[in-house]
């Protein structure tokens, strides 16, 4: 057996919160990385998976963060942890180095992708001038940027999204680094980007021989790239073992249930088993009842949109404007009781779409058809009535409540401007009712959004809809911000209450897999077009456009068995 | 990393909102615990002030003109030995020729009231007599014994008993022989209420205009950003002067307005900006969607999640215009006789550093650094508490 | 670019306007009539008519106004109504006084703030961090009156160090002897609150992810803060330093007096106190320009440090 | 000079309690100088300040003399017509020269020719002064004269006196001789119809005999004319120079004095030398018998030619703090002591124990001026005869506590004024008591007398219960803040509400000359000698001009008709003390004080005397350079 590359032996990392209170973020993990290995860290938000990349670099803050004496982190045989600031800054980029999430904000905006590259090179190799830029490009052919020569002296924002996290990576194999610490590199990316960086980076440690440390919540991308999985919650590791074993035998509840709370394309359960489930030894039960989606056109129609146009505008020359089509002729119908799936990468127009089939925004042209009259014609004091009916759930849920209400305030509100129930007893008694029914314990009422987790929060949004009784419900990338697990258990929820209360649902998503198991039709948009449209079903099973059938290749499926 | 947790067992009970969080992370804070002590101690102060419990009796002359302070009153030597000694009638080589011949003035139409009126109150000359014709006083001693009696504003004519004047008080006299220490603590009142008057009147205005601009954007944004461009392009000191010369009349509330009229550009911006970045936030846009009116947007929900920055500037504004009222008494504008200022006492004392009578300026310039201090100490540690990511 | 200029001067007009249509409310409309001033000490109400003749001011207003209007775009705004002096003469004598106090001291401040703010923003919350903010706080915390009236008399006077006032004619005599201690006095009240600002801009960008990455990528703290943080924080520094810049022209007038020297500050006074429009007409409409061609220049700044500015 | 009372630095050199005549006026006649030396000691005092041993710290490389002095405001220009604040004529009266001057140590005052060959021939009762120019007086080179220097002929004085009706130039000189020279207001009014004024034409009254003799015809007898023709405002000047620079003649001032402008920093420095074209003359004067001082100037520079100072500095410095720390930094080698300073260098009223040490020398003066407080006449609750009314305003005359203000606002500069005409001017009665006095509870029983009744608040109301308010003009500045605190606390204790108006000085003016005004601080300095300067400051002719209250008594006005017609004398001095009476009986004012000036001199400074009517004594003076010259 080699020794390990790296070797992290009883980690244990605090934070001080204040005076009094610290908080452990990592609570004793031990894992090795061998040579030439691919390692995936997988967890969810709070589980002390960036936390450990970041001592591994030595880049946790001084100020507030403590490492226990007795943890390690070997590499190379060198204990990391009593290295001198400038060892271990000496070991930075050039043995060890790190890609991050959001390639956008980890480049320097101000200086060009050359000149980052470059300073890699002069700090660590001493290359300076010619010998720099010839490798520098060179770097950036290694990792697939077109036109190097030119792209080289672009600054970060002139260059798409998987564009900068390749100069990322290119930056990061400058020095042929021993280990790669890839920190949810693909996450902030579209699918069909991720699945080339995925790719990219599986290709680069075959190439040169490195290991990597790959960083993230979602074990649907690694099965294809890692050799092992170690799968952390709360500070603690819960399984770690080859990539196989875990995906095919997982041994723990919590592994268990991440692999299967994602919805995949080829099922769809009438409920997805949450943790809980597994912990009650009821998840394999539920994973066979299956639901059937689909419309027939005897449907009644919620909602008829034709011919939607929505253009932004900004200035350009001297008087000229530039005009930007968000969405183009845009046409579908929403049917009663049922889910209208939109598909698209970002920038596609799908969320625009929402935004101004609920005139959030103005629509530049079209009609939208709803209870028989056309909503787009309407004067804002005549839509007021119809604007209850039309509810939206947002992406983000940190954004979209205001942090200044406390929940009963949030449900009440819609209450009082539309006049719905009688005064304050009865408005706070429906409160109560719709926090239960969303599964939020009845003190919630009286407490503020920050004290609540993204998916409560999610909960919280979705009963504020739920007080005004709309007969639609767009969700906006709604689940695109939760971790698999609270992914999961607000989408039950919104499938019971689909069933319950029979709300239509527009619903928005980049992620292919979600929309399928939540969508009787589904709609691809692709800059700012409608590229496919039709029942979701045969839409995944029979892509007839190209652009669908590459999004739907790019779906991380786990494990190729 | 996110702290709260929920704490299920905590039962009904209303949480702190984000404002309570505020309040425990700025108390947590030793220099703002000790700012915040600081401040309210000035405020309580000027309250007292105010009601009259202290410093009532600013403008009484209980000292002899520049009376050291007391811990100074052996170490003082004064460059001028007049500090209340001169005689009553200088002209140092000069005679105004006081106990000359007196004047008739038959001409007096009140000669006869007059001349009764002395009688009355005793004001004869020595013989007793009431001389028809000699109207004019018998000058000399009967001024100066008048004199004696009026040392002291208030007191009655006859009380007879003359006032001993003080050799030195705690803060020291001015000029007049009044009492530092009432001075400067009267200032207090009058400062602390120009600033904060001036900051809530600019505030006001700014925030308004701002928020108007900010949310509506278009045509209103236009109108208002060219209007706040006039303001802000207009040297300050012009407008200032010009804002003055129209206002015309003396006193707190005119300082007030020059220093609110003109000071509302800076808290516009700021608004503005917060509001063009949150009218775009999902919160907002979740209050359009379940149908919240324009005003109910901005004053209902916008507003509370940018009411820090309002305040922090709000209390930059208590500051600067506590500042900058020294400015304008400088420049003549300040606050009347009828109050006093920190400003007005600096003014005052500009010229007595260098004559050796430096308490007035110091014992101003202290109140003055200490509560500025505080403030500004306060307000960076309030900035810090309402904005965590900034630490 | 070209066209962004253009359409940026061209939004000077309507702003020019309403500068000159206040400044013209404020001051002739509201404000005072020269004449009796000028007129002496025994004048009677024809004399007082034939002064107003002269100056113009018994015109309607809106023919006053057009005359302003017609000033400011030929930029002559005739003489000084209470020394004959050419406006443009005004300017060009009291200006280099105004910008020998006021650049020395933008560029001393700037830089000095720059390394201070750098190097507590690098240490901060530490014990060397708060001294140097409370220092900083009580600083700005005394009033500029007391500085220049403190200043004056310790240091130049009972000291020595520097000369009471004055001014004199050579570049360098008026910049090594006369402005020592004016820009020394400016700099005791600016810099505080300029240290404080660039700090915040600074723990601002200290946040952001790229800085990570430049540690990521084994640099030295010097160049993560030298190079990284220091080159984003440039538009807010820059933003700050272009609202300073034109106040610098009038702002100084507290200092100029004491110290006698002959600056633009100095004239604003006194022409206030004279009611002399011509210069105050002038004065508000250059500094007015000054600062819009300011915050012109401040936006053209932005692009050249930072590469993501699209001047729209 | 208006300026001067924007700025604060009123209070400096002659502080002036806001008052445009004091600044518009130049003093013309004797002030009495007091010397600060007592005679005893005075003979060996002579021998010792003659000689002094301190030298300027100035020393140039070309062994210039150089003196150096301060204006507490900014200079405006030096075109002598046009010039109307007093630092400014300084210098127009070093550049200039007017037909007549003063003579340097003459005590009172005396008239002297400067460009005459001999003082005027009067004749006719008055109406006729011959005036004989000196032969070889030249204005300094200029190109506009082919970069020549030009002699001054008579027709240069013509030229010189039409100026003051040149509207152009808004001219503030003009009531010196307006209706006073036959013919001359007949050209300014057909000049006026034409709209173009003909400088060629001949004046009846402005008769050049020949190249150097001009006959000045009077419309009525003037023996004080001699006066206006001392007055820096007649300076002469020469047409070619105006006319080449018309929009710019405060500018570029052409003299025939011993000094020219050299440089000229506006607001910063002034700079004249010496003319090297000048005349020239011997320093020969005799002592007054009155200030033994003289005798230390007659040993310095008796026999020594004139001009001895080669370049005089001019520095404005605004700050009283500036300008005190300036001078005893040595870098001013005179200065007027501000008042707020007047403390630290005089205590006592004798020069600082430090000061004298250095040599300083101080001179004081009396200015001839004083400053009073008028209440508008035709206001219905302060103005007019009625008896309660004048109870009123007499009961404020006796509140205002004049000693305070002497001593603690003007530091002890200043002296009572008593009578209305002032010291060192004359009409002036030297023994005179007022009976106004300070007696404020006088003034409170006069008050409770008179039915003006104290509510509950403890102010009083008029008789007929309206609001009783004493309503205070002045200008925002540090000064007048002192006297308000003064005043309030003063009114304070006869139960009379104070308030002030703020102002900028121009609206308060204009307001002024329309009888708007309620109570204002003013002041006058002497134009020319003679009380009736004084006098006609209460006449209702004068409503508008300069009676800023706008008093009128027929009994006044019948007694000072009376007085103009008298010259100086007994008889004129009854009539005088009658209109006091008058005066005091109506008590349209409140009486304020004469102020002093102290100055403070460094022992290099030679010859120099503080005259009491010249501005620029310059060309008398000599700085001890320690090197012989």
């Amino acid at each position: 057996m080699t020794t390990p590359l790296l070797s992290v032996k009883n980690l244990r990392v605090s934070f001080r919160i204040d005076r009094k209170n610290t908080f452990e973020a990592l609570k004793g993990v031990s894992f090795d990385v061998m040579p030439n290995q691919t390692v995936a860290l997988v967890g969810e938000s709070g589980s002390g998976k960036s936390v450990t990349s970041l001592a591994v670099l030595g880049l946790l803050p001084k100020e507030n963060s403590k490492i226990d004496p007795q943890s390690r982190i070997d590499f190379e045989g060198t204990n990391l942890l009593t290295l001198s600031n400038s060892q271990k800054r000496e070991l930075r980029g050039d043995k060890i180095s790190m890609i991050f999430q959001e390639p956008m904000s980890s480049l320097n905006p101000v200086f060009t992708v050359g000149y980052q590259i470059k300073e890699v090179l002069k700090e660590h190799k001493n290359l300076t001038g010619d010998a720099a830029q010839k490798r520098a490009i060179e770097l950036l052919k290694e990792v697939g940027i077109p036109h190097a020569e030119e792209r080289i002296d672009y600054y970060p924002h002139q260059m798409s999204g998987g564009q900068q996290q390749r100069v990322m990576i290119a930056m990061a194999i400058a020095c042929e680094p021993k280990l790669l610490i890839a920190d949810e590199p693909t996450t902030a990316l579209d699918v069909t980007i991720q699945k080339q960086i995925l790719d990219l980076i599986a290709e680069i440690q075959k190439k040169h021989g490195m290991s990597v440390l790959f960083i993230t919540h979602d074990l649907a991308v690694v099965g294809d790239i890692a050799d092992r999985v170690v799968v952390m919650r709360n500070g603690e590791i819960k399984e770690q073992g080859t990539t196989r074993d875990v995906f095919t035998n997982p041994k723990d509840d919590y592994t268990k249930a991440l692999l299967s709370c994602r919805p995949v394309v080829d099922s769809r359960p009438k409920r997805l088993p949450v943790i809980e489930d597994f912990m009650a030894g009821r998840a394999d039960t539920m994973r066979l009842e299956q639901r059937s989606r689909g419309v027939k056109e005897s449907d009644p129609v919620a909602l008829e949109v034709k011919g939607l146009c929505k253009d932004f505008y900004s200035r350009e020359g001297l008087f000229g404007k530039k005009t930007f089509h968000a969405a183009k002729d845009v046409s579908f119908k929403l049917r009663k009781g049922k889910t209208l799936g939109l598909v698209g990468e970002s920038g596609s127009g799908k969320t625009t779409v929402g935004l101004t089939v609920m005139r959030l925004h103005d629509a530049t042209k079209g009609e939208a058809w709803f209870d028989g009259k056309n909503i787009f014609a309407m004067s804002e004091k005549e839509f007021l009535p119809y604007k209850k009916r039309i509810q939206i759930v947002f992406q983000n849920p940190y954004a979209s409540l205001n942090p200044r209400f406390t929940v009963g305030q949030i449900l009440m509100e819609p209450m009082i401007i539309h006049g719905i129930g009688n005064g304050g007893e009865d408005r706070s008694k429906r409160a109560f009712e719709l926090l239960a029914k969303v599964g939020l314990p009845e003190m919630s009422f009286y407490k503020y959004p920050h004290e609540f987790s993204g998916g409560q929060r999610q909960r919280i949004a979705i009963a504020r809809c739920l007080t005004m009784k709309p007969d639609i419900l767009i969700c906006d990338e709604s689940v695109s911000a939760l971790d698999v697990s609270v992914q999961a258990q607000v989408l039950n929820l919104l499938q019971d209450l689909q069933d319950e209360f029979g709300l239509s649902y527009i619903f928005i998503s980049h992620d292919l897999a979600v929309v399928k198991y939540m969508s009787d039709e589904v709609m691809v948009m692709s800059n700012g077009d409608v590229v496919e449209q039709g029942d979701s079903d045969e839409l995944y099973r029979a892509p007839k456009h190209a652009y669908t059938k590459k999004l739907l290749d790019s779906i991380p499926t786990g494990l190729h068995v | 990393m996110n702290t709260a947790v929920m704490n299920p067992s905590i039962g009904i009970e209303r949480s702190p909102g984000l404002w309570s969080l505020a309040w425990k992370r700025l108390m947590a804070d030793k220099i703002a615990v000790f700012s915040v002590i600081v401040v309210i101690l000035f405020v309580l102060l000027a309250l007292a002030s105010f009601f009259g419990i202290v410093a009532k009796g600013w403008n009484n002359e209980t000292a002899v003109n520049y009376a050291p302070p007391t811990w100074f009153k052996d170490s003082h030597k004064p460059s001028a030995d007049l500090s209340g000694k001169q005689p009553t009638t200088s002209g140092p080589a000069l005679d105004t020729g006081l106990a000359k011949p007196e004047f008739v003035n038959d001409r007096d139409p009140l000669r006869d009231t007059i001349n009764e009126l002395k009688g009355q109150l005793g004001q004869s000359t020595g013989s007793g007599a009431v001389d028809e014709i000699k109207i004019v006083d018998p000058l000399a001693d009967v001024i100066a014994e008048l004199k004696k009696k009026l040392g002291r504003k208030g007191d009655e004519i006859g009380s007879g008993e003359t006032v001993k004047k003080l050799d030195s008080l705690p803060f020291g006299a001015d000029k007049w022989g009044r009492d530092v220490l009432d001075k400067v603590i009267k200032g207090t009142e009058t400062s602390l209420l120009v600033g904060f008057a001036a900051a809530i009147i600019a505030t006001l205005i700014g925030t308004v205009l701002g928020a108007f601009a900010g949310y509506f954007g278009g045509k209103i944004d236009d109108a208002l950003n060219w209007f706040y461009s006039i303001f802000s392009s207009i040297p300050y000191i012009l407008l200032v002067l010009a804002i003055a010369a129209v206002l015309n009349k003396k006193g707190v509330f005119t300082v007030v307005l020059i220093l609110g009229l003109t000071g509302w550009s800076n808290i516009f911006r700021v608004v503005r900006a917060e509001y063009l970045k949150h009218k775009g936030r999902d919160y907002v846009r979740a209050a359009n969607a379940i149908g919240a009116s324009n005003m109910r947007r901005m004053f209902v929900h916008i507003f509370p999640n940018i009411s820090h920055v309002v305040l922090v500037q709000l209390s930059i504004y208590v500051v600067l215009f506590i500042k900058s009222e020294v400015i304008l008494s400088y420049l003549g504008f300040g606050v009347g006789v009828d109050t006093v200022s920190w400003g007005s006492m600096l003014n005052e004392a500009q010229n007595e550093l260098i004559l050796g009578y430096w308490w007035q300026l110091g014992a101003a310039t202290l109140f003055m650094a200490v509560l500025v201090t505080a403030f500004s100490l306060f307000t960076d540690s309030l900035r810090d508490a309402l904005d965590p990511k900034l630490k | 670019m070209l066209a962004y200029i253009v359409r940026r001067l061209w939004q000077i007009v309507p702003t020019m306007i309403g500068v000159i249509l206040l400044i013209f409310f404020l001051f002739n409309v509201v404000g005072g009539d020269p004449a009796y001033l000028l007129a002496g000490k025994i004048a009677n109400p024809e004399q007082i008519a034939n002064i107003r003749k002269q100056l113009g001011i018994d015109e309607p207003y809106y023919v006053q106004l057009w005359i302003f209007f017609k000033q400011v775009v030929t930029f002559n705004f005739g003489a000084s109504w209470s020394t004959n002096e050419a406006v443009s003469s005004i300017f060009a004598t009291r200006l280099p006084a105004s910008l020998m106090i006021g650049i020395p001291l933008i560029v001393i401040e700037t830089i000095i703030a720059i390394l201070i703010a750098l190097s507590v923003a690098y240490v901060r919350g530490s014990l060397t961090d708060r001294a140097v903010m409370v220092t900083c706080t009580v600083a700005q915390s005394i009033s500029i009156l007391v500085y220049i009236i403190v200043f004056q008399y310790v240091l130049a006077y009972k000291f020595g160090w520097f000369p009471v006032q004055g001014w004199g004619n050579g570049i360098f005599e008026n910049l090594f002897k006369y402005a020592t201690l004016p820009v020394l006095i400016a700099l005791a009240v600016s810099l505080a609150p300029n240290i404080r600002l660039y700090r915040t801009f600074l723990l601002d960008e200290m946040n952001q992810d790229y800085v990570r990455t430049a540690r990521a990528k084994g640099l030295t703290e010097n160049r993560v803060m030298l190079v990284h943080v220091l080159r984003n924080s440039a538009i807010p520094i820059i933003t700050n330093l272009m609202i300073q810049l034109p106040g610098l022209l009038v702002g100084l007038f507290l200092i100029e007096r004491f110290f006698s020297i002959p600056g633009i500050g100095r004239e604003v006074i006194l022409s206030v106190e004279r009611s002399d429009f011509p210069v105050i007409k002038a004065i508000t409409v250059y500094v007015a320009l000054a600062t819009m061609l300011a915050n012109l220049a401040a936006d053209l700044m932005y692009k050249a440090v930072d590469p993501r500015v699209e001047l729209k | 000079m208006n300026h001067k009372f924007f700025t604060r630095d009123t209070r400096v050199a002659r502080t002036v309690h806001l008052a445009l005549s004091a600044m518009l006026s130049l003093p013309l006649l004797l002030a009495t100088g007091c010397g600060d030396q007592s005679p005893k000691s005075a003979k060996q005092d002579i021998a010792k300040e003659a000689t002094p041993t301190a030298v300027s710290p100035v020393q140039s490389a070309d062994g210039k003399k150089v003196l150096r002095i301060p204006f507490p405001v900014a200079e405006t220009g030096f075109d002598p017509a046009n010039v109307h604040d007093l630092y400014s004529s300084i210098v127009v009266e070093g550049i200039f020269d007017s037909p007549l001057t003063y003579d340097y140590l003459a005590e009172p005052s005396k008239l002297a020719p400067k460009i005459l060959s001999e003082m005027p021939i009067v004749e006719d009762e008055g109406k006729s002064y011959t005036l004989k120019l000196k032969k070889g007086v030249y204005f300094s080179p200029h190109e506009a004269f082919g970069g020549k220097k030009r002699e001054l002929v008579a027709q240069d004085i013509v030229y010189s006196m039409k100026r003051h009706y040149d509207d152009t130039l808004k001219p503030v000189w003009r009531f010196l001789i307006e209706g006073k020279i036959v013919g001359l207001d007949d050209w300014y009014s057909a000049g006026k119809k034409t709209g173009k004024l003909d400088w060629d034409a001949t004046i009846p009254g402005l008769q050049v005999l020949d190249s150097h003799t001009l006959k000045v015809k009077l419309t009525k007898p003037d023996y004080n004319f001699n006066y206006v023709l001392a007055h820096p405002a007649h300076g002469v000047v020469a047409r070619e120079v105006i006319e080449k620079y018309p929009n710019d003649t405060q500018a570029h001032p052409v003299g025939s004095s011993a000094y020219f402008l050299k440089e000229w920093v506006r607001g910063q420095k002034i700079v004249l030398e010496k003319n090297p074209n000048w005349r020239g003359g011997t320093w020969d004067f005799k002592p007054s018998g009155k200030d033994p001082y003289d005798e230390v100037l007659i040993k310095q520079m008796q026999g020594k030619p004139l001009a001895q100072i080669d370049r005089v500095e001019i520095y404005p410095i605004e700050e009283e703090q500036a300008r005190w720390l300036a001078f005893k930094d040595r870098q001013l080698d005179l200065l007027n002591i501000p008042g707020n300073f007047s403390q630290q260098a005089l205590p006592g009223g004798k020069l600082a124990p430090d000061l004298l040490a250095q040599g300083i020398r101080l001179q004081k003066m009396v200015d001839p001026e004083y400053t009073y407080m008028y209440f508008q006449w035709n206001d219905p609750v302060w103005g007019g005869a009625e008896k309660h009314k004048v109870a009123l305003r007499r009961a404020v005359a006796m509140a205002i506590n004049r000693d305070e203000e002497i001593n603690i606002i003007r530091k002890g500069q200043a002296i009572r004024a008593e009578f209305i005409v002032p010291k060192g001017v004359a009409g002036h009665k030297d023994d005179f008591v007022s009976s106004i006095a300070y007696n404020p509870a006088l003034a409170n029983a006069l008050l409770d007398k008179f039915g003006y009744k104290k509510g509950s608040d403890g102010y009083r109301s008029t008789p007929d219960g309206k609001p009783l308010v004493f309503k205070y003009n002045s200008t925002p500045t540090a000064l007048e803040r002192e006297f308000d605190e003064l005043y309030k606390k003063n009114m304070d204790a006869i139960g009379i509400r104070y308030d002030t108006e703020k102002e900028k000085f121009a609206d308060a003016i204009k307001r002024e000359k329309r009888c708007q005004i309620l109570i204002r601080g003013a002041a006058w300095i002497a134009d020319y000698p003679d009380g009736d300067n004084f006098t006609q400051l209460l006449y209702s002719k004068n409503i508008g001009e300069t009676n800023n209250g706008c008093y009128k008594s027929e009994a006044y006005d019948k007694l000072y008709q009376a007085s103009a017609r008298l010259p100086d004398g007994a008889e004129r001095d009854k009539l005088y003390m009658e209109m006091q009476k008058q005066f005091e009986a109506d008590t349209p004012w409140v009486m304020g004080v004469t102020r002093l000036r102290n100055q403070a001199i460094y022992p290099w400074v030679l010859g120099y005397k503080k005259h009491p009517v010249l501005l620029a004594e310059w060309m008398y003076m000599d700085v001890n350079t320690g090197k012989g010259k």
